[in-house]
């Protein structure tokens, strides 16, 4: 097979790429720039998309004696994932920019274009593995290492991208790929794994934000609309959020006091106490399906976040094509614009982007502002 | 890589000549640092000085006008700087820097430095749609104010569309107003026929490894009278413009490599531009709608006879780098000093190609080593190449939509 | 020549290093540029990246931290421009820049330069009579203002008399101010253990023929949050700090020599300081009132093991190098940067010298080569040499009454 | 024989150190540094001094395999000959540093240094003749090119020096040495003569000294007194010029005014016309002998200037070894400082410096100011 493995410049994708030349495929590195302005090596953090990352991704490729290129995906990626995630936030949801980028520019842009220019599949160093049904379909399931895996950021592919991803690392736990890599003499093996939000170098989200937004100063207000405090733009807060709200002095009823909602188009910050954060169900726009699209009830898990734990969940989709998710244990801080996966077991379902949750202490769906 | 390789990549290096090769390794085997004052300094120092005699005769200069460096950027570097920073010294009012807008990045990036820390106010000359400098935009440029000229710079020929400049014409400007020319001659050096004193130009930039040389070598050719201020400062080993322990094989290997490509040029700039023809239409021939850039003539005095340069509407450069280099042709999308994100070509947006059309855009270039076989290969790949291409240019510019 | 040479001058340059040899020779017949981004430019570049790690690993330092060079020269102005450059930048009070009096030429001119066209504030740091910067000297210049400097640069190893500078004093004094320090490590290594990461050091000058490595290539090893503005620009192949075609089989074989003299050191230390004391017990013995200079006390960590100094008095340090090199012994006056006319030594000078004894010296310097034979070869001339040197010696000084 | 040759750089001193190289001799080429600051190439025209002509001078040697080294005696040059020069000069007299070189610096602290360095000789590209006379002496003789010989500068030179004198060139013509540069490969074959002072790059006699003696000016005067003009610099002046007096007005006889005096320390020039410079004898001082030492009366030629012609001479030594030449046609434009040389026929017998003048058209002896 002729195969395109992404390459991050960490110790993953380097692996990942390492396994595909030893299964005999005929390996092309790639490189995707996603800076619109690639940080030079002295003037920054690590990003993910830094000269250093494309030359640790190159020293990879030159040890696996593979060709290797960097693709300059930076307008894509701006385009698609930087403004969608300003955008989200903007408008007080909270999006999960990984998953953005999977879908739209890693298994979209890219795979699109390596399929045109004659490979058969884009290989990356997810923690996922991709498991043949038997039938011809091929099924997207969790990793072996539960606290690597990351079927949760890839429940956004579908069937169709799913028969051309190749996640050679599956199988393995962290560690393992850690000392392969060094057995392979590939330099990165003792490099960090990177976390945060890849174009946001410092960590710092909300002053990110904050630059691209602008500051919209307002209240933050309890249930009742009583103002407790202020606050200088409402989309640096995120739901379930306790620290850093400055409020002073503590609630009457001495509680601690969780952010429980965030509108930033009324620049307001609605906090109040841990149990007015608990869901008991969301309501889910855009599904995307790994496989069949969902028939009738589905009765599974399903999980909220990148790390989170899944529940049990049932799940049925409505006529407007959403996806209405009843979760079985109330989960803690669920904000719009986080995506729900749903899995069978191991076996990812699909997902949906969360519109509106419906809290423990309600009766009622609550809308995400659009 | 065990695919045959079809070089067509001379503009970015050249393979070493042989006779060269030898002239290297045979002096790398000798010990002796050209500044000592013992018999194998000086053993050192006379191939030094044969090898500057050699090169400047070869170059129509005086050997008194060679200031070895470490390589055409550092050449280019020290032109620019130094030009402007010695007219400068002479003449506060001396803060303007002609320069053309084609210019390699060698001089392109020095002379933005003048202006972002050191004040310089520069200003680009524009080219026409082949990429041949304005020279009535020069004689404009310096008749509003000759007196605040520091420097006009101009390339030779180009690096990437191959166009040859107009350099009497710039030279003759220039000098009317007394002020000083420098030239990156790093292209046209085996190309064409330079010579220095009858190019009129105050200093001409060279380099080793375009010419079949060593990497890591080459000169500033610069006349006498002309004042430069040094850029690398130390021991003064070359006449106090450019410290640094000569590099004596290397020196004797650029030497060596100039005077070869300088012998053969009348014959092999004709043999290249025969060569060259045939590779623009076998392109042409299977990819009909490929757009040559450049000087179309093909004339030796207009375009650099190794020179071919296309755009391929609808496809990415990369991905045809990418699908030649698969098949062992190896090519560039421009000039291969960027690290590694390709920039649309600032020389093909000078010319008024649109981003797109520069980032479509691939050269192929021809030397010393260059044969039929080598034009065959790509006649061969470069249609089915220009297909795939397409296909995978459509895909990309398509936005995705949510 | 048909003389056999005996060479003792290895701080000058020295003889390339079998290995070196074939691993630059074999990757000069290979070709590719680092930057093109084919098959045969990704070779390259893979040369050159696996040259940065074995350098970097043998060190002490990052391969991030490796910028490759034309040298030892540019790697100096690099460092002192780079450094004072973006410091004052940050903050224009950063003006003063510490340096010891007894630096190479490749830093001292560079200072220099700062203080005549760039307003740097000079401070020459004094040394003792051994050529030992004077530690208390510089906490005292820091103490004064420390806000108003823009950095430190002390050599590690003085190439005249070799006297090992107190640096991890010199990094910790400048280190409590946040003041960088940079060290001209030219001469250090392969004789001495150096560790850049252990060393404290901002920025550290290597140099390739002085450890068995091929001219015209060195580095510059800087710490990675460590701002400098460039000196060359142009395609930023060496991560925007520095421009030009990298020259990768001289960046080969740099490696490939450090890592050698690097690896050898602890032995070769030992080898070479027992050999240089055999030296200088051989010359003291044939001409007692010849005065050693530097450090008197042959330990690594106060001087380099293979250097040894001397001043004759009553002779011309010219006349010894001529009957030396007429009997086929090569040494040196001491740098051998100067173009021709002995300048008294401004090492020696800042030890306290005077001109006369200064203009009496003469520097042997043993390297990777050096064996017994080379000196038993001195022992045996120098006697005879000295004493006819001292004729004219006399002869010269004497004014000539009309 | 071991030989040094001295290397200036020039064309006539490299084919002489090749001529003494196919003798058979042993020979090191030594260039000599005679600027304190030696001009870089590139702030100045040609003096001999320059690093070019030290480049130059090493490729010569380059080609001739021998051994080459710069020997500084800039300080030796500064004290003998410089200052030499510009104290003659603030003193009214005349003088030649060529032949102040020779005698005090090239055939003294060079060959002193050569010889105790275990030479046996020096070299120089000098047009002269060192012809042996039989008896172990040597006698120093006039070049076999008459345009080019150079006897009258190496007129100083002591027995003792020429028997360690090597001048091969002294029976060649200039052009066949040219010639014989070209054929040798020898780069410098075209480089033009030197012709002014060395230490003066620009030619500017006069603007050197007023730059090394500040102006003192003063008044143009005729043999009466009368003051005819102001000059800026009594030293600028030299006796028996006629240009560049600015004097305006013409003479009242009409006739052309030369200069027949120069007086620095009164600050006087005292002018008039051509028949008062002619000079019919001369007293020298510190003479020196090529060969014996003069015994009796001389009878032969006597030479005033490097390129005069040489007339008739009779010449006798007094008791206070001082010379008196009287010179049998008259000479004209004689200045205390230049040299006398004596010649028997093309020897060299020796030379003086003169001291005092006797005019044509005075009986007295004029003395030269100390």
């Amino acid at each position: 097979m002729r195969v395109l493995a992404a390459m991050s410049g960490g110790v993953d994708s380097a692996v990942a790429a390492a396994r595909a030349v030893d299964a005999g495929h005929d390996v092309v590195g790639v490189h995707l720039a996603l800076a619109s302005n690639p940080a030079s090596l002295r003037n920054g953090a690590r990003g993910c998309c830094t000269l250093e990352d494309a030359r640790d991704a190159r020293r990879a490729a030159d040890l696996l004696g593979i060709p290797f290129y960097v693709w300059d995906l930076a307008e894509r990626f701006r385009a698609d994932v930087v403004e969608d995630f300003v955008a989200e936030y903007a408008a007080g949801r909270t999006p999960n920019p990984c998953l953005r980028c999977n879908e739209r520019v890693k298994f979209a842009a890219v795979l699109d274009r390596a399929v045109a220019l004659g490979f058969d599949a884009v290989c990356t160093g997810h923690y996922a593995r991709v498991v043949d049904a038997g039938d011809g379909r091929r099924e997207l399931h969790r990793a072996a290492d539960p606290a690597k895996d990351q079927s949760y950021v890839l429940g956004v592919l579908t069937a169709e991208q799913l028969q051309r991803a190749l996640f050679p690392l599956g199988d393995t736990l962290k560690g393992d790929v850690r000392e392969e890599a060094g057995r392979r003499g590939l330099a990165v093996a003792g490099k960090p794994d990177s976390h945060d939000v890849c174009f946001i170098a410092d960590g710092d989200t909300a002053g990110f934000l904050r630059r691209s937004l602008g500051a919209a100063p307002g209240a933050i207000v309890d249930a009742d609309g009583t103002v407790l405090g202020r606050h200088e733009g409402a989309y640096a807060y995120t739901v379930g959020q306790r620290r850093g709200l400055g409020l002073g002095r503590p609630a009457s009823d001495g509680r601690p006091r969780y952010v429980l909602d965030v509108s930033p188009v009324e620049r307001r910050v609605t906090v109040g106490p841990a149990d007015a954060l608990d869901v008991r169900a969301v309501l889910g726009v855009r599904p995307r399906w790994c496989g069949p699209p969902l028939g009738g009830e589905f009765h599974g898990s399903a999980q909220l976040r990148a790390h989170g734990e899944p529940v049990p969940a049932r799940a049925r989709r409505t006529a407007a094509d959403t996806l209405v998710v009843d979760l079985l244990r109330p989960v803690r801080g669920v904000a719009p614009g986080q995506a729900v996966v749903l899995y069978d077991g191991t076996r990812v379902v699909g997902s949906a982007t969360v519109d509106r949750v419906v809290r423990a202490s309600s009766d009622v769906a609550e809308a995400g502002r659009h | 890589m065990s695919v045959p390789r079809t070089y067509l990549d001379h503009a970015a290096t050249t393979p070493m000549r042989a006779e060269v090769l030898e002239v290297v390794t045979a002096r790398m085997r000798v010990l002796g640092n050209a500044s000592s004052l013992h018999a194998s300094g000086r053993a050192a120092r006379r191939v030094v000085e044969e090898s500057r005699e050699a090169l400047a005769a070869a170059l129509g200069a005086r050997p008194s006008e060679v200031v070895f460096t470490s390589g055409g950027t550092e050449a280019d570097n020290l032109a620019v700087k130094g030009l402007y920073r010695a007219r400068q010294a002479a003449d506060p009012r001396r803060r303007r820097v002609l320069a053309s807008a084609v210019e390699h990045h060698a001089v392109l990036d020095p002379v933005k430095w003048l202006a972002d820390a050191e004040e310089a106010q520069v200003e680009w000359l524009p080219v026409d749609p082949y990429g041949r400098v304005d020279v009535a935009a020069l004689r404009a440029s310096l008749a509003a104010d000759p007196g605040s000229v520091a420097l006009v710079t101009v390339m030779w020929a180009n690096n990437e569309v191959g166009t040859v400049q107009p350099l009497s014409d710039v030279v003759s400007a220039a000098h009317e107003h007394g002020v000083p020319v420098h030239s990156d001659a790093v292209q046209a050096v085996g190309q064409l026929p330079v010579d220095f004193a009858a190019s009129g130009l105050d200093a001409m930039t060279v380099s080793g490894h375009k010419v079949g040389g060593p990497l890591g070598v080459g000169a500033l050719v610069v006349r006498r009278e002309v004042e430069l201020v040094p850029l690398l400062h130390g021991g003064g080993q070359e006449r106090d413009v450019r410290s640094g322990t000569l590099d004596t094989p290397a020196i004797a290997g650029l030497s060596a490599a100039v005077v070869a490509s300088q012998e053969e040029q009348p014959e092999s700039g004709q043999r290249l531009a025969a060569l060259r023809d045939d590779l623009v239409a076998a392109v042409l021939g299977a990819v009909p709608d490929a757009v040559l850039n450049g000087d179309p003539s093909g004339d030796l005095r207009r375009r650099l006879p190794g020179n071919a340069h296309f755009s391929f509407p609808g496809c990415e450069g990369d991905s045809l780098l990418l699908l030649l280099d698969a098949r062992g042709i190896e090519c560039s999308t421009g000039s291969a000093c960027s690290a590694g994100v390709a920039q649309p070509s600032h020389v093909l947006v000078a010319m008024g190609a649109g981003p797109e059309l520069a980032r479509a855009s691939l050269r192929f270039s021809l030397g010393h080593t260059s044969t039929v076989a080598d034009v065959e290969a790509l006649a061969r790949a470069i249609g089915p190449v220009v297909e795939r291409a397409r296909l995978a240019g459509v895909v990309n510019t398509r936005k995705v939509s949510a």
